[in-house]
């Protein structure tokens, strides 16, 4: 990850992360750079290069208020697996923006939202739930779309499938089990 | 009056009855279950009980349980709200042996109306028209025949123990009509094991649009106007408003009359719905009857000014409506949205958790009944219905743009919501146009409509931006772990407090 | 239409302002001091910019700042609130001259109507009964002995550069006048340097109330009756309610039709009040005009389901006013409580501070006009007006209930509130019976209302087990710090979840 | 403190916290005795020796819910200068109960809240604002009642009153400082 954070936790604080940072961003398929470089009491950002006027504050944990050449946005974060998802208010709705960072594997490495690591996916419970029927076991080859597991949510059930062929390594959840949202529900290799 | 009120509900509407009963000075007792203890109506409610494990057999549904708790707390009534034992007469029966005043029709009265087949009998002694066909098993082709021309084309074939679709066809003319009995007859005996059929006038386009009836106990019966729920997704009412956009005081005053005379026939009490389908020549069906307060009750309230929760409870209590049929007056244009914890973006599934950040509407016209708050979690076990939105205007177009104006101030984070469903909803051209039908909504989705997203480049500099800042706070908690150099003097300030650039042309000097 | 409103104002009114803009689908830009940079009414603004520190003199009393926004904005017109500079003509003119549509009367109504010896003046012309006696220094006691005739004792001398009561002297009959002359004019002299007084009619018990008028550009003016204030600490509204409970539908034409022929004399325009002292006889005496909107203008929405601030921009835009005098129809009852942050039982005092946590009301009939949310912090800059409460029933019982019951469900913890004045208030015999004047608090406060508390042991036994969950927390907290055991496995269930006692008793199986 | 916790920070974890709890409170002039004794997942409370039915949770920080045989209570609970604030919410409307821990000492000691300690009486802001006037310094003699400084707040002036009579040590603000709820103005030997 091209940004001066990347002096990693635990180093000293570099220079960087004082005087601002710089971040490679994907969302959709642009890839976007936000750049903000700080002057005492003032922060500059830039927007794939080009200066623009922001004021930014968070608000609450995971809330900012982004003002943005005057236009008024509200941000919530959460993290989900592979990014970060945006609930951006402006005055007239809310649209949804997912962002990934560009080199994901250094970010879920520091937050422990790994995905597909070393060519091991974990399969993610999608909601809450309790699990009704676990359809697979250790060893057994799946293909990409096949069911893992069925969970049931305020009376309605849902299958989760892997999303690659290959196999079974590990199944993490059991037949009467509650599961939340991210667990990870079996591992296919 | 009532001393106190058994409130035999959880989530928005038991909230709305311990207002109720709070407004009237009545105590309120609230029930709950295990998932439910730090529920909201538990929160607002001034006396409490556990009675039960989470799933709603073990609890809500647990009519002794409920009578153990009156008797306890000295309860001498109970509203039971919507759903759960709402329409269970075995509920209103163990009041009665237990000297509780059930707050609702009478079991008889709740049995006669409530099944779907008993109201069309009743319907028929009213001489209100219920839609063309028959309830009953066709015997022969011959029988579906004389049927079918009794109704009027098109027709619906529909197997009797059926459901989804299977066994169901849809003929347009006579002459497809034997071809069609065939078909539907093998597929429902393979799907279902039972062959039998029976037939439906097919409605094109129906409007759902259903009457608010109430009752008292000396025999004076009114009508409250009428509310339209034609958008419905799976024959779920998702936004209800009143007045119906295609009604007029004839119309109104017809539907009316035939509601109250059904309701009648059946010794009603309480308040009670009677739902029609209207088609596109305005003439209306008769569906069927809803034994208890609707779930959008508040639009009737809003237009006619009238507490129907607490005209429950007096009713109930034995005393008389406190008005006239003339007396009714409607005012102004309401609508109603229900949110659900439930992700558009994946099929609707539901998405019980954490309620983590929340920003509710509010202002001039704008009502939220609401069972949850920020912090709660949404249990898994419960219907996924977190609040109504409902907004007032002096006409619908006033109404609506308040609703799209409360539906931009709306947020809910940690869980899915539809709430962009409606977004999407109240600006389509067909709903402001109020031209719907019960079928309109699963056909736009159907068509991809929540799919198209809005292209807006702004929305995503602005979410570029907060991940910015989110990447920042991530840094400096790492950076400012032990064993690094102390932070700045200014550093909690340069996390959570404002980052700005004061450009020469922001107007300051 | 306009294109974008620049909200010249903050809190509670800024957000109300900028739904109505958002409803009509007009642009609103925020502004806001440093102090204010994540206030609601920046949070809700589409857009909004900076405009100077926190002092007030330094941000939202500049109207130069005001007027590089709305240029840089490309704002067409500017709605002022009220407070700050509402009722300052110099902004309006600012307006005119940077050609922005400022959203209220023309400076020269404002200048006519706002000075309160102008308006007695055009009252006179307009043949509206102000509170007799004068406004104009007395040159002796001949000549007040004439004026305390005109008026009718009891009358009462005030100074003319006087305030907080001193120099101030109520005369009961014309034997007291002499001694009362004397006494003033040398109090006077020695508190402000300037002996010289003038006199008024001496109410008893009145009641304030105000007719609400409304004017086009068109020539049309009507008035949407009347709001009853009589509730005021300090002269200070703090309740409001429409309709008066001594109000009849004679009184409000003449009250009404007063009012507008004051309005016309003055050649107002856009919303305006025209405030009244009414006497136990129900005689009316004018006091002075706004030349604004008012704080309490959602009373008068409720009963007459009129937008007043759509109504306000669409009469600014040129539209005619869309109704006449007789389609002005009222309807239910509605009253405000102004939330303030101050302290009862600490002589009201400001108390400013971050809003640890916030439980609000909600439901049938409640509207909550907030400026605020929990999390934020109320600055120490500005009035202390966090959030006006509504409530609005079919009568005054039904709203007076509802309010009582949405207060009850208020919680703002973090700062000090009057919401428990306002408990008091809404179970006090006097106010439920509408028996009100304008001294009616402060005499009731300075009887020590607020020092009674209630005796309520269940609520101290709830208190002493919240703080010992509270010791066992911070207890674990310590046990759970390095060094120690490990906590068991059940440990944060311990903290958080459920310390439930299932006993026997309790209604399970 | 007669609690089980007083064994202290940084102590070994003793039996009596796993189990449950005693405490003296005073609320007003009375002193209240409660006590809580944990069996397996049910807690049993004792107020004043007499059992009660409890169902008590915290809903959020400083939020809890108390159902006292059957009646339901909100309690939000602040510190404030010499014990603890409770807002007592019941369903008709909303008390303020002042609870005051027995030995204040030993609990003021572990919270950082002193107030008189040893002697040295902290004068505290009673609300935020900014000092528009010091009315002592150090080492003036002051009565009980005395004003100390002028704290504005909403364009309202209050004065800071001494609550015992004795010497300035210390005075901790300046004019045109701005003061936080709680923070010390001056300390009286």
């Amino acid at each position: 990850m091209e940004t001066s954070s990347n002096s990693g936790a635990g180093g000293p604080r570099s220079p960087e992360i004082k005087n601002g940072l710089k971040l490679k961003l994907k969302i959709g398929e642009k890839t976007r750079e936000v750049e903000m470089v700080r002057e005492g009491e003032i922060a500059r950002w830039r927007l794939d290069g080009r200066a623009v006027e922001v004021n930014a504050i968070e608000i609450a944990a995971g809330t900012y208020s982004i003002l943005l050449e005057g236009q008024a946005f509200e941000v919530h974060l959460a993290q989900e697996a592979g990014g970060l998802r945006a609930e951006v208010s402006a005055g007239e709705g809310v649209q949804t923006v997912r962002v990934k960072l560009v080199d994901p594997r250094a970010w879920q490495g520091r937050h422990g939202h790994t995905v597909e690591v070393e060519g091991r996916l974990q399969i993610l419970a999608p909601m809450p739930g309790k699990i009704v029927r676990v359809l697979v076991k250790q060893g057994d080859a799946v293909s990409a779309g096949q069911g893992i597991a069925v969970i049931e949510a305020m009376k309605m059930q849902n299958e989760v499938r892997s999303r690659k062929t290959g196999i079974i390594e590990r199944v993490m959840v059991a037949e009467g089990k509650t599961v939340n949202a991210g667990e990870v529900v079996a591992v296919v290799v | 009056m009532f001393r106190k009120i058994l409130i035999a509900n959880r989530g928005e509407i038991a909230v709305r009855l311990l207002r109720a009963c709070r407004e009237m000075g009545i105590g309120a007792v609230a029930v709950f279950s295990e998932a439910d203890r730090v529920a909201l109506h538990v929160r607002l409610a001034s006396e409490a009980y556990a009675i039960g494990p989470a799933p709603s057999s073990e609890s809500y549904l647990r009519i002794d349980r409920l009578m153990e708790v009156a008797k306890r707390a000295g309860c001498d009534a109970l509203h039971p709200g919507y759903g759960f034992l709402a329409e269970n007469p075995a509920l209103a029966r163990a009041c009665a042996k237990h000297g509780v005043t059930f707050i609702g029709p009478s079991p008889e009265a709740m049995e006669r109306l409530g099944s779907k087949t008993g109201a069309r009998q009743l319907a028929r002694q009213a001489g209100v028209q219920a839609v063309p066909g028959t309830l009953e098993p066709i015997a022969s082709l011959q029988a579906a025949r004389a049927a079918a021309e009794e109704a009027g084309y098109p027709i619906v074939l529909k197997a009797v123990s059926g459901g989804g679709g299977k066994g169901m066809r849809l003929v347009s003319t006579e002459k497809e009509l034997a071809g069609a009995w065939r078909d539907a007859q093998s597929e429902a005996e393979n799907a279902f094991g039972d062959g039998r059929l029976y037939l439906e006038k097919y409605l094109v386009a129906p409007r759902h649009i259903e009457i608010q009836v109430f009752g008292d106990i000396h025999g004076h019966m009114v009508y409250l106007g009428e509310r339209e729920c034609s958008v419905q997704r799976r024959h779920q009412k998702v936004i209800e408003e009143a007045p119906s956009p295609v009604m007029d005081a004839a119309l109104r005053s017809r539907m009316g009359e035939a509601a109250v005379k059904l309701a009648r026939v059946g010794g009603y009490t309480n308040a009670g719905t009677v739902e029609f389908l209207v088609d596109a020549q305005r003439n209306f069906y008769f569906l069927e009857v809803n034994t208890r307060l609707q779930v959008e009750h508040p639009v009737t309230e809003m237009v006619t000014g009238l507490d129907l929760v607490k005209l429950q409870i007096r009713v109930a209590a034995g005393e008389p409506l406190p008005f006239a049929q003339a007396d009714v007056a409607m005012r102004g244009h309401a609508m109603e949205c229900r949110i659900y914890a439930e992700d558009p973006g994946n099929n609707f599934f539901p998405s019980p958790g954490k309620i983590q950040t929340q920003r509710t509407p509010a202002g001039p016209g704008i009502r939220l009944d609401e069972g949850v708050y920020a912090g709660w979690t949404v249990p898994n076990d419960y219907d996924p219905l977190l609040a109504k939105l409902i907004a007032f205007g002096s006409d619908r177009d006033e109404a609506a743009a308040r609703m799209r104006s409360a539906l931009a101030e709306y947020f809910i984070g940690g869980i899915e919501t539809n709430l962009e469903m409606f977004r999407r909803i109240f600006n389509h051209p067909d709903f402001l146009r109020a031209e719907l039908h019960t079928r309109w909504l699963d056909e736009w989705l159907a068509r991809g409509a929540l799919g198209t997203t809005r292209e807006e480049s702004k929305a995503e500099d602005a979410a570029a931006i907060a991940v910015a800042l989110w990447q920042l706070s991530q840094s400096s908690q790492a950076a400012m772990a032990p064993g690094n150099a102390a932070p700045p003097a200014d550093g909690s300030r340069w996390k959570r407090a404002a980052i700005q650039e004061q450009v020469d042309r922001a107007p300051r000097k």
